[in-house]
């Protein structure tokens, strides 16, 4: 029974991209281009030299970070739509930890990206406090942190001592301080910064899967975001739990934004606007079933259609297109019953009126 | 002074307006059972479509008294068309509405753009539309030479709209018929469905007026507070009449008294920021002034609120 | 009986279902199932949980489509697509789940769907609420219009139920076990209002699991076993035994078995307790109580006397003003549902679903509940699945709880199994005190019989049961000692073997309270 | 799209290609945002038009494209390849010291130490800012002007600066009103500062905040003020009320440096600065609709003093005050 509700939805996953592929097809067609030789572009450009494999998973790796926050957010009850401003926070903390400390490598790189960690997850906590504590709806809550964070990482990289002059950055983080792969170099090119990101990313999957099905805690959190009422009758503390999974979710966020940096940006800028690894998580964790698999699929999926959609500008398709494609997927990803609906109607059968 | 406080408040409305819409199209679609967190797709939609069409519909037909309001229509409309997504996912295939509304935050913005290109050749952005194709301002003639009540009150049409549909939209929902059905359906589909009432016909109908609304508030964008639509112009401005809708307890007054408070806080923020206060802040930190006070005024005024009890939950018929 | 009788008119058949079928996929719910109704009777649908019942009243009102048969109404075929049809054909149905807008008012609920307008679609509430007045004072059913439906009682929503049902102008009115949340007082008001009614000429179809309701109040009776119809007999021809034994298809035993026991040390002891409800208002008043070893202690007592609030202070999740609780001499006052919990109290919730279970989970994770941070169900922080499988594949066999599949949502087991869980998960923690709060609403009577005996099977065990419930039978089969509840005060506590209906009756309307 | 799609060139031998190929890789504003990514490209375009280069784009959303979109340039043998705007600033530096043999140029940046490959071009915006401030300064019926800044950093300084001391040389009792919005997209504030500032007295404001002054030309229009565009000539905006615009010629620059290729010569590894000289900033061509034929040609007389090094314009705070 499990195993066949396991199929099903990776089935309709499935039908759900294809379908946005046809959407975006459609699109592109009508604007007079050929769909074929677009996505081909797109395929090529995703995989034909490892340098385009090695940077899909670059893209990926903080998508599955952020993407496992909004998921295990999910998990427990709770919407967040704060991964943007804890992805901003696990930035700005690494960019700091990361040029102000001196340390030998083997420990500025634990140290950096734990506090990045750390600092993040409090900033999660502080929406999950503000829901514990006060009652804050956490969508308001962490939609307003999302602005506070960027006007804090703003604030911080203008000062003096952080800013690097001429530029709208804060200084490069210390070499000892970042998690390059050297030796991949060779195969993918130097510019290309593979890095020990998807090593955490997935690493991070994994744990999420532990916490949430095989401990205590996982228990706890589920069965709170499943059923409140019932937790609190059988000993749980909610607003502990809220806490806590937030502060989980913004951990995970913020390792997204400390990989960013440690790995391929080596500092914090200054952001004119969201830059989106928050939002696209939603959309991540949504495609992915809020499963941490699930998560990591989708962020392949995700950064591919980014990656290697970019290069359907070749045939001078606007980009734009991507967005569409991305759209539609999550659409029938909602909207998968249309699948169930279209077999039904092809097979001539009549849907039962109470159990469609 | 008096000054100070004369653009304090016009400031407010002026900011709230565009929130005020997409809260109360967010009302709508709630009160009926229905998330919608696509609002910000559906404002960004709106605001292209509203001053794209009025471009277009000037071109064509020269500068006729009709043409913005046909533009401000259509954004509507636009609007609407979204929303019918939204409904078809949510409430024929009951989808996951979180799901199907994150959908359309992104289809939103890829159409508008995509569109943008098509029209107007490679742009996300549409060419301004002239000042008097732009939404009218009723008072502007009365108030000219009045620079204290101007700053107030000379505002765009779109302004008084939307506070009127404060009034309206409280009538509807909680004085007439379709109101009390709508709201019975967000509570409690199955006790709307034994008498009688079609659940998804009313859900169907609350979406499109979220979408209808949502697609205005855009409109109110780019075609009053500005005089084009430009990819960056909604930027979260939907999720925060999102939650303006939530700390409004998901009631038309409430929305208002929260988007005012977004609204006055912003003007605040620019008060605090003008050369006349000559606060040596970086504007940064201003910028934070209103997202932390919202945060304040939530944790020490409001409390908890919950919404209408189906809310986000797809009804099925027949089941239990 | 008979003065009822003459209210019927046999000749004229104003509901007649024949051969009714209906299956939900591979499942046949009811099997060609006949069921006539008369003019002005009471007409009783009897048969265990799940047997079809509702199903079959769901046709009716046309919720459902039948897979197969026809139905007529006053002799004419019918085709109920909808509720709408079915309104039109004068049918009104009160659900076994309430089928009521908590935050609407009265009137706002009894006028839905057919509102009073003026002109402009906007609703005349005005007429409404006059509307309201005058129907509840034509049929004797008296309510507030203007009063929030979350600020009244169970009984009072149920007149709202029954006035909407009215105000459509049903004649013939489906009520799916209406007496299952109300008190023994308001089931005699109830059974006083459907008299009243078919009086009027109404017709009334009546689902309960309580036979003593049947003999009280239906002249026809149809028993339902799974899914097949067994019978229709005429009620004042029948005794209450051999009811039973056609619903369920064997003899049941009503009386609990228990075998004498001198209670032990005390367990609970409750001194001076005040606890005030969420409008501030102290609904517990200085209350003093003790539980022992070995016995049953039952609190009857009129729904709203105070009951939830002091079981909610005694499990942790209500601040007690004043006063204290303890436990063997531990105090457990204002403690954590947690702390509350590890002192030795187990509890079988009132509302099973809200507080009992975590739907969305599976049987085996429901079984841990409360223990999930102990021993053979965790090391340290890691789940033992091996361990809680075994032991939930255990419980399922000794509780008799189906399907046997410890992997099933909680959500799709029925209500009776879903109960059955619950206690078997509270009974294993082996408490010192176990709390049941209406530990048997809406379940039949065999799951009844099984719930009494586990509850009896703990007092044997030598350990306190303190069991709260509005039906009589239940405290006075089942307890060793009654404790009446008054307006949040212990009035009296009598000895379960000694006592009657009537004095218990007389001591929870306040009259035994000197 | 792009006008002219892009040959895929996996086939194509490098070494005998005799068509020279340029790409560049906008910031978030995208290739038509009506500024200099805009501006650049038409400059791309001319550069096609007449001298038969091969030319191409590619779009950014967020700052993890910039390096992508470097590299797929790369990837598609371009020439020579450009990013636009500061924000990339390192990003391509890196990407020329990765690859030494293909040619970099940069808009609006430059750096201490520069590659052989790279050519960092910026702009003297001090100067058309000091322009447009005169004219400010000098059309003022109030003696109050306003400036609205997007973010504060070192490029809006150079506006901020360079307007600030025009205004002052052209009118030393004339009060400037400065603010800054904090962001570049949003236009709501943009309007409301404008308002304030207006409502203030100030009957001239200039931008330079990107989407924000958007806001700011609307209010001009709404109460029949004036306002001064940036980077481009936004008179087309609201003809009647954009008076002038300090504009950045990165069309020119983008089209001489690829004449340059063309002909064989490279300057890389030096910053070329685009000032008046160079034409590389400048004054609206359309002022001459509002501004006074008597002030324009005091302008001109302005350039040449500041082409021929008699004035000189401050970049910052710091040379501001220090030529106090
Ligand atoms: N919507 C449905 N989908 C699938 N099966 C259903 C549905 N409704 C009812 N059933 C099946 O029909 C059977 C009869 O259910 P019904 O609710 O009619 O029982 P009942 O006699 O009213 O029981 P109770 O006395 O507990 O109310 C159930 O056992 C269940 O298996
Ligand atoms: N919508 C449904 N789809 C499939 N099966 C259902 C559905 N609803 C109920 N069932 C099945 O019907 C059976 C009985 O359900 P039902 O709700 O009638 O139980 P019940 O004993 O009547 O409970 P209660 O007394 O609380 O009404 C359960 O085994 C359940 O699995
Ligand atoms: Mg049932
Ligand atoms: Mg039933």
């Amino acid at each position: 029974m499990k195993q066949k509700i396991i199929n099903e939805t990776f089935l309709f996953t499935i039908l759900a991209i294809v379908m946005g592929l046809l959407v975006g097809a459609v699109v592109i067609f009508i604007s007079g281009y050929n769909p074929i030789e677009a996505y081909g572009l797109m395929i090529k450009g995703i995989f034909s030299k490892p340098k385009y494999i090695a940077r899909t998973i670059i893209r990926a790796t903080p998508l599955i970070l952020t993407g496992l926050s909004v998921a295990f957010a999910f998990r427990t009850g709770l919407f967040n739509i704060g991964a943007e401003g804890q992805f901003i926070i696990g930035a700005l903390t690494a960019a700091l930890l990361g040029y102000f400390i001196q340390l030998p490598m083997i420990l500025h790189v634990p140290i950096v990206f734990l506090g990045s960690v750390f600092i993040a997850s409090l900033w999660g906590a502080m929406a999950g406090y503000m829901k514990a504590k006060f009652g804050v709806h956490e969508v308001i809550a962490t939609i307003m942190l999302n602005w506070i964070a960027l006007y804090t990482s703003n604030y911080i990289i203008s000062l003096e001592k952080v800013k690097m002059p001429g530029s709208e950055s804060s200084y490069d983080i210390q070499e000892t301080a970042r998690m390059s792969i050297d030796w991949f170099k060779g195969i993918v090119g130097a510019s290309t910064k593979v890095n020990f990101g998807m090593v955490i990313a997935v690493l991070a999957s994994i744990l999420i899967y532990y916490i949430l099905f095989k401990t205590t805690l996982g228990y706890e959190l589920r069965a709170v975001g499943y059923n409140k009422d019932a937790a609190e009758y059988g000993g749980i503390h909610i607003k502990r739990n809220i806490i806590v999974s937030m502060s989980i979710a913004g951990a995970l966020a913020g390792a997204a934004g400390a990989v960013h940096v440690m790995g391929v940006s080596y500092r914090a800028s200054t952001l004119a606007a969201m830059e989106g690894y928050g939002f696209n998580g939603i959309a991540v964790s949504l495609i992915g079933n809020n499963s941490p698999f699930g998560v990591v699929l989708s962020s392949f999926l995700f950064g591919g259609i980014t990656y290697g959609g970019a290069n359907m500008q070749l045939l001078g398709i606007p980009t734009e297109v991507i967005n569409i494609v991305i759209g539609s997927i999550v659409f029938f990803v909602a909207a998968y019953r249309i699948f169930q609906w279209i077999t039904i109607f092809f097979n001539h059968e009549k849907p039962q009126k109470e159990d469609r | 002074m008096l000054k100070d406080i004369a653009f304090i408040f016009g400031t407010t409305f002026m900011y709230a307006t565009p929130l005020l819409y997409g809260a109360l199209g967010g009302v709508f679609s709630e009160n009926s059972g229905v998330v919608n967190i696509g609002i910000e797709g559906m404002m960004t939609i709106g605001a292209f479509s509203g001053a794209a069409s009025t471009f277009i519909l000037l071109e064509l037909y020269g500068n006729a008294l009709w043409v913005p309001w046909a533009g401000f229509l259509i954004a509507g409309l636009a609007g609407c068309f979204l929303a019918l997504l939204h409904a078809i996912a949510c409430i024929t295939f009951r989808a996951d509405q979180v799901v199907s509304g994150i959908a359309i935050n992104f289809l939103g913005p890829g159409l508008a753009m995509f569109l943008g290109g098509r029209i107007f050749g490679g742009s996300g952005t549409t060419p301004t539309i002239p000042l008097e194709a732009k939404l009218i301002r009723p008072f502007d003639t009365i108030l000219k030479g009045k620079p204290l009540l101007g700053m107030m009150l000379n505002q765009y049409i779109s302004v008084y709209i939307v506070f009127s549909l404060v009034g309206i939209s409280w009538y509807i929902l909680y004085k007439t018929k379709f109101g009390i059905r709508l709201r019975a359906v967000g509570e409690h589909p199955k006790a709307a469905d034994t008498l009688g009432i079609n659940v998804y016909q009313m859900r169907y109908i609350a979406v499109l007026i979220s979408g209808f609304l949502s697609g205005l508030g855009g409109a109110s964008l780019s075609m009053a507070i500005i005089a084009n639509f430009r990819p960056t112009l909604v930027s979260g401005q939907g999720f925060i009449a999102l939650a303006a809708m939530i700390f409004g307890k998901w009631k038309p007054q409430g929305a208002m008294w929260a988007c005012l408070l977004f609204g006055v806080t912003t003007a605040l923020q620019i008060y605090l920021g003008s050369p006349a206060v000559g606060l040596k802040i970086s504007t940064h930190l201003l910028s934070m002034i209103p997202y932390i006070i919202t945060l304040i005024v939530l944790m020490g005024f409001v409390g908890k609120s919950s919404g209408p009890a189906a809310n986000g939950i797809p009804y099925e018929k027949g089941k239990r | 009986m008979d003065y009822l009788k003459s209210h019927i008119d046999l000749n004229e058949l104003v509901i007649d279902m024949r051969k009714i079928t209906k299956k939900f996929g591979d499942f046949v719910a009811n099997d060609c199932i006949d069921l006539k109704v008369y003019k002005g009777e009471v007409h009783a649908l009897l048969g265990e949980n799940g047997a079809g019942k509702s199903t079959l009243m769901n046709i009716l009102y046309g919720l459902y489509t039948p897979t197969n048969g026809e139905i007529y109404i006053k002799g004419k075929k019918v085709d109920i697509k909808n509720p709408n049809v079915a309104i039109h054909h004068g049918i009104g149905m009160v659900h076994q789940h309430f089928m009521l807008i908590k935050p609407f008012t009265v009137a706002e609920n009894i006028i839905l769907g057919i509102e009073p307008i003026t002109s402009f679609y906007q609703l005349n509430m005005k007429k409404a609420i006059e509307d309201v007045e005058e129907i509840s004072k034509k049929y004797g059913l008296y309510v507030d219009p203007r009063a929030k439906i979350e600020d009244i009682s169970v009984s009072m929503q149920q007149r709202v139920e029954i006035l909407k049902a009215l105000y459509r102008g049903a004649e013939i009115l489906i009520l799916d076990e209406p007496t299952a949340v109300l008190t023994p007082q308001e089931i005699k008001e109830l059974i006083q209002i459907m008299r009243n009614l078919t009086k009027q000429g109404k017709s009334i179809l009546l689902i309960t699991h309580k036979l003593k309701e049947i003999k009280e109040a239906a002249d026809f009776c149809t028993i339902i076993r799974r899914g097949k119809k067994i019978d229709m007999v005429e009620v004042s021809k029948i005794d209450e035994n051999q009811l039973a034994a056609m619903m369920v298809g064997r003899e049941v035993n009503f009386k609990v078995h228990k075998e004498e026991k001198r209670p032990g040390k005390v367990i609970l002891q409750i001194k001076e307790l005040t606890v005030e409800d969420n409008r501030g208002i102290s609904t517990v008043k200085d209350l003093n109580l003790t539980v022992q070893a070995g016995e049953v202690l039952g609190i009857a007592g009129v729904d709203g006397n105070g009951q939830t609030e002091l079981i909610e202070a005694i499990t942790g999740l209500r601040k007690a003003k004043s006063g204290q609780i303890l436990i063997k001499d531990y105090d457990i006052t204002n403690k954590t549902p947690r702390e509350v919990f590890e002192s030795g109290i187990s509890n079988i919730p009132e509302d099973r679903q809200k507080h009992g279970l975590v739907l969305d989970f599976t049987v085996y994770e429901n079984m841990i509940l409360e223990n999930f941070r102990k021993k053979p169900f965790s090391k340290k922080f890691k789940l033992q699945k091996e361990n809680i499988i075994n032991f939930s594949k255990k419980l399922i066999e000794e509780f008799d709880i189906r399907p046997k599949d410890e992997n099933n949502l909680a959500r799709s087991l029925s209500g009776g199994n879903q109960q059955k869980v619950i206690i078997a998960r509270e009974v294993t923690n082996d408490p010192e005190l176990l709390i049941a709060v209406q530990p048997t609403r809406g379940l039949d009577v065999g799951a009844i019989e099984f719930v009494h005996k586990s509850l009896v099977d703990q007092r044997n065990k030598n350990k306190a049961v303190l069991l709260v419930s509005f039906e009589l039978d239940e405290i006075m089969s089942v307890s060793d000692r009654i404790a009446v509840i008054y307006e949040g005060k212990i009035v009296g506590i009598v000895d379960a073997k000694k006592t009657t209906e009537n004095e218990l009756g007389l001591m929870m309307a306040g009259g035994g309270y000197k | 799209g792009g006008q002219q799609p892009q040959q895929k060139n996996e086939s194509e031998d490098s070494q005998e290609r005799e068509v020279l190929k340029i790409g560049m890789v906008t910031d978030v504003g995208g290739v038509y945002d009506k500024a200099f990514n805009q501006s650049a490209w038409e400059g791309l375009q001319r550069a096609r038009d007449e001298l038969g280069i091969e030319i191409g784009y590619q779009e950014s959303k967020q700052e993890a494209d910039y390096e992508d979109n470097l590299e797929r340039l790369v990837e598609q043998e371009n020439d020579l390849v450009w990013g636009v705007g500061y924000i990339m600033g390192k990003q391509v530096k890196e990407a020329a010291l990765n690859y030494p043999d293909i040619k970099f140029g940069i808009i609006d940046n430059t750096y201490d130490e520069i590659p052989k490959n790279l050519q960092p071009v910026i702009f003297k915006d001090q100067e058309s800012s000091f322009l447009v401030g005169y004219i400010a300064g000098k059309m003022t019926k109030t003696n109050k002007v306003g400036f609205i800044g997007g973010v504060k950093g070192d490029v809006i300084d150079r506006f901020e600066y360079g307007y600030m001391t025009g205004v002052k040389y052209a009118n030393s009792d004339c009060e400037l009103l400065s603010q800054y919005a904090g962001a570049f997209d949003k236009p709501a504030i943009g309007r409301s500062i404008a308002e304030s500032m207006y409502g203030k007295g100030a009957d001239i404001i200039f931008h330079a905040s990107g989407d924000t002054g958007n806001g700011m030309i609307a209010v001009a229009q709404e109460k029949n003020k004036y306002a001064i565009g940036v980077d481009r000539d936004q008179s087309k905006e609201a003809p009647d009320h954009v008076i002038t615009s300090a504009i950045k010629k990165v069309d020119n620059a983008m089209f001489n440096v690829a004449k340059d290729l063309k002909e064989g010569k490279w300057n890389g590894g030096e910053t070329i600065v685009y000032g008046l000289s160079e034409g590389g900033v400048d004054i609206a061509p359309t002022s001459d609709k509002h501004v006074p034929k008597e002030i324009l040609d005091e302008v001109e007389k302005l350039k040449k003093k500041i082409i021929d090094g008699e004035i000189k314009i401050p970049q910052n705070e710091a040379e501001y005050k220090a030529m106090k």
